[in-house]
């Protein structure tokens, strides 16, 4: 019985390690892929002049920056 | 007269047991530490004092009706408490660096190691008879390994209620030791030459990368490994309010008023489980010691994957920052930082170990979601 | 090996609906409004974000033991958040141009007429046998038309618990959409001319007066229309901690941490109402096209009534202000002030409008009131 | 039966809006005199000289406001 | 029509008693003293308007599902509220002025005095048969002689809930008649001459005296009277988080944010035991009358204690001082240093009397859980 | 049965006054003890030069109240 136990914690140890890295490697491929995206978007709506999203989300955030110092 | 009788049978002196005695000390100790030591003070001050004023016999404080006892069971049973402060935390993190250099995800995954060597640790030393831990006491136990405190609540109170006190505050107590024990495991497996490694400057993240990086995280989960979706599901919240720059009034609450708040009532809720009874049993002992391994193998195994990294990748990787994946934000990335300057004084690895060090949060969560899948069902 | 396909089976890739994957699309729709559109972004992001963790398959959150739904229970069923929101909003009111002008109070009645019509619009389709509401779901969705979040996720949790998510949504949704709502109605029933109208400036207000006014309306209240004083009695109580001047401390925090907080938690937990099985029902349809239809209205009579009033009245009454009467607070005073602008542009109508939006504020109370009074029973 | 409903609700309309409007034209009516009264007390009280209570309650609430940026 | 007949039906006109319209007005007055005369206003707006809302007729807000009762529930029957504020209230509270002069504390005792000659009053009024108090409730009633809001609540809530809305009112009430009740006391037992005693000036205290303090308090009384342990744990907690310097952010959102919010409820709560049916009762007319008393009788002991410190020791000890001894912080030493001022207007006392302030504090805390120990037992 | 009521009274106020006026007098005993200790100590650290803990303690409170401005 103790030794399953072992033989659990044994397995538990690999599959768990193993998701981790997998997870974590899919994250970094995601996030990758994200930021790409994004930089390549911002480099074509950059060239396009209009404001990009990105720009938008920015601004919007600094008027919402600027908002709280009044506000709280 | 029999009052006077009544108040000396109901007084501490007479009811008092050595046990609360000691566990009077144990919260004395950790006051100590917080505030003469300036250690992890916001959790050891309220856990501390939680403990002391659980040990206080003749009255309900951490027991029944009392006021530790309630907020023990409506913040941590049910998992409100360490889910609310990583909200907190999300809203505190700048994910900025992991975003500049998203390999440093990897030294966040090799350093949760400890916790899955802790496990099995665990589970030796019942299988030796030493101990008698069950599965999911021993994955709760491993969890310390994460150097996350709310990651190790929650799992604790998800998985060993019972070891909750123990666990907690041996995590809090190895992050504030984090100065003192990571340095000579870093320096034990690295040469000179490697720790003066210098890293290439980090390139500038956008806004729309901090906005989308929560989502990201969180969908890959949700699709990946539900489980942990309370937890990264907090944590992103937390993060996105921060970043998306339109409710700035909620994260700057988030950030202050209410992760104040709710780190006052877990401090105290986790001190509630200090009572004698329960945490001076054996187990306490192999927690404490099986946590301190979980600490040294993860920051060994974050180290190992640094050196690992810098031999594949083009760009050098200082395997110091390797020692910043178990967390204990920000402390570990700040002893890397400094390692590094002993080494090279011209080298900031800083924010080269924020990277690994937010990694190890989402690290420890991810593997907080898989022991949960595996033993809770 | 059988872990593994215990990680698959418990994925959400393995676990996830067609509805679900819906639900997960609407949260994030809501979160881009939020935060790219910045339309009301305080309840979108958060509700939005709520919406997608309720629809993570395979774990519990906005279900069972899972936070979000002990949100709900305790935030949402007891009617406590909604309450507190509205305390929070009357600390944030200031009602001292409906004070210099009270027959403002009418274009704030006038402007309900959008709630009851909307009532009788959710019975037709019922009796057409296109819906089945009944009449209390049915004065629930009226409600929408009183564009007011809070008083409209009261009375949902009143009176038809099974709707609040659509209700909720589809509230802070078209007061989001006020500024594309608004504008056209406005025009097509009133002439440039009027719309031209200046008003005189509003006189100044005693201290008293704001002081004695939420004492004045809650007694009213409490003589007339008891069932809408718990909505009246916590905004009126925000309004004089506001005015009273000798509790600066306890406004000030109810105007930030703790309407920041409750915010948070009341967002996630109408969040908690998007799961796919409750929300992708037909009944959320006819919600959503009822709750367009009840802010037209409302703001088409709210124009009306001021075109009526200018007829009356000595003074000149420009009917624009009318619009400003269905609440959605602050934004319908902009755009009233904003078309104003465009007819003559040295016609500044904002705190004109001021006072008809706090009176539709009133109003939508009242009407809950008397929704519950007549269907509660 | 749905008739009835309709009926219902025709019914409910009526009444409700005339309430809101009974009630919101008595709050009027409350509210105005309300600030008649004050206003001629506060006329009196200036001509007595002696503060009136609005006057208090607005030095108090300047006090306050005063205190508060201390405290708060 | 009988949708009309309904509404007259369910109309506040129709439901009301007198008892509630007294009742309201009684919340009206509550007002007026916190609002217009700057009586304790922190308590007396929130009690007031709590008081006004638990009367209005014909809905459920002081009871049922209502909030007010709902947070009466969570908040006083737990005793969470009471220990909060008074955690809030040693983070507020500098002990520094009683530990340059601890001998000050015996001031603090003296003033307690007052609290069990009221319990001993309280029970005579019912030997004489003109009331019926029980010795749990007499004990209770008898507190309002500690001066101290948080404490009368606590106890009122474990030994006499029935009596809380009495308790509490009268012990605001006097709190905030201290300007008036005090003076003419402390000039009938007192010499021109005696009032005018200067005294030396206070020593300079050390940053490790304050953060010894607080645990030195909490250990005594976890040694000797662990039923008083709640009530000063809390207190000690908040002031060693004051006084520590480590957890600035948790001590700042406890003198603020925390505090203020639990305040708001803490009020509303209390103003929920307002209603006509619990407070228009005789008994509270018993306790209105008990309660003054208490004030004078504690008053009186505080400035005879001083008298007999300044014969017995060395140092010269103005009388005055002693009168602050019954808590009521920190009015009672305004008011100390007022009369003193008068008598010899170069003597500062301020700093002087609030040590005898703050001990009566902890004196009130200790009488409170001799209370319990003799009564709840 | 009354006289008991008044008695118990009597013997309640008679202990609990006691008991008040016998702890504070332990605690003003046990604050002064500490005072003491402590100005003692810091005495022979001050000459002694190293920084004692309760300066250490005063440093950490000052470093944090700063903090504190930036964080709070
Ligand atoms: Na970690
Ligand atoms: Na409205
Ligand atoms: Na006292």
């Amino acid at each position: 019985m103790q030794d399953d136990l072992i033989a659990q914690g044994v397995e538990l140890m690999l599959v768990g390690m193993g998701t981790v890295f997998a997870f974590l490697t899919v994250l970094v491929g995601a996030t990758s892929l994200m930021s790409t995206l994004v930089m390549r978007r911002a480099a074509v709506t950059a060239n396009a002049g209009g404001p990009s999203n990105e720009e938008l989300a920015a601004m919007s955030a600094a008027i919402a920056r600027h908002r709280r110092k009044s506000t709280n | 007269m029999e009052l006077i009788e009544q108040i000396w049978l109901s007084s501490g002196l007479y009811q008092i047991t050595p046990g609360r005695l000691v566990m009077i000390g144990v919260g004395l100790t950790l006051l100590y530490l917080g505030i003469v030591k300036n250690f992890e003070p916001l959790l050891l001050v309220t856990i501390g004092f939680g403990g002391i004023l659980s040990n206080i016999p003749g009255v309900e404080i951490a027991t029944g009706d009392g006021l530790l006892h309630l907020t023990y069971v409506v913040g941590i049973e049910t998992g409100a408490f360490p889910l609310i402060i990583f909200m907190g935390v999300g809203a505190l993190t700048d994910f900025g660096p992991l975003l500049a250099n998203p390999r440093t995800l990897f030294l966040g995954a090799a350093a949760q190691f400890g916790i899955f060597a802790t496990l099995l640790g665990a589970l030796a030393l019942t299988a030796l008879g030493w101990m008698d831990f069950s599965l999911r006491e021993a994955a709760a136990i491993g969890i310390i390994g994460g150097a996350d405190g709310p990651t190790a609540i929650y799992v604790a109170g998800q998985l060993a209620p019972n070891l909750l006190g123990a666990i907690a505050v041996a995590a809090y107590s190895y992050m504030a030791l984090v100065p003192l024990i990571q340095p000579p495991i870093i320096k034990a497996l690295t040469t000179e030459k490697e720790r003066a490694i210098g890293m290439v400057q980090l390139r500038e993240v956008s806004k729309a990368e901090r906005i989308l990086f929560p989502l990201v995280l969180l969908l890959l989960v949700a699709a990946l490994l539900p489980s942990a979706a309370p937890l990264i599901g907090m944590l992103t919240f937390g993060n996105l309010m921060r970043e998306c720059g339109v409710v700035e009034r909620l994260s700057h609450t988030t950030q202050n008023a209410l992760i104040n708040i709710v780190t006052i009532f877990l401090g105290l809720a986790v001190g509630s489980k200090l009572s004698a009874e329960e945490f001076l049993v054996p187990s306490t002992l192999g927690i404490l010691v099986l946590g301190m391994v979980a600490f040294a193998i993860g920051t060994a195994s974050g180290v190992l994957m640094g050196k690992l990294m810098n031999r594949l990748s083009a760009q050098p990787v200082n395997p110091i920052i390797g020692a910043a994946g178990v967390s204990a934000v920000p402390m570990a990335a700040r002893v890397a930082n400094r390692v590094g300057l002993e080494a090279n004084r011209h080298n900031i690895l800083l924010m080269h170990a924020m990277g690994p060090n937010v990694a190890g949060v989402i690290g420890s969560a991810v593997a907080a979601g898989i022991m949960i899948t595996f033993t809770a069902g």
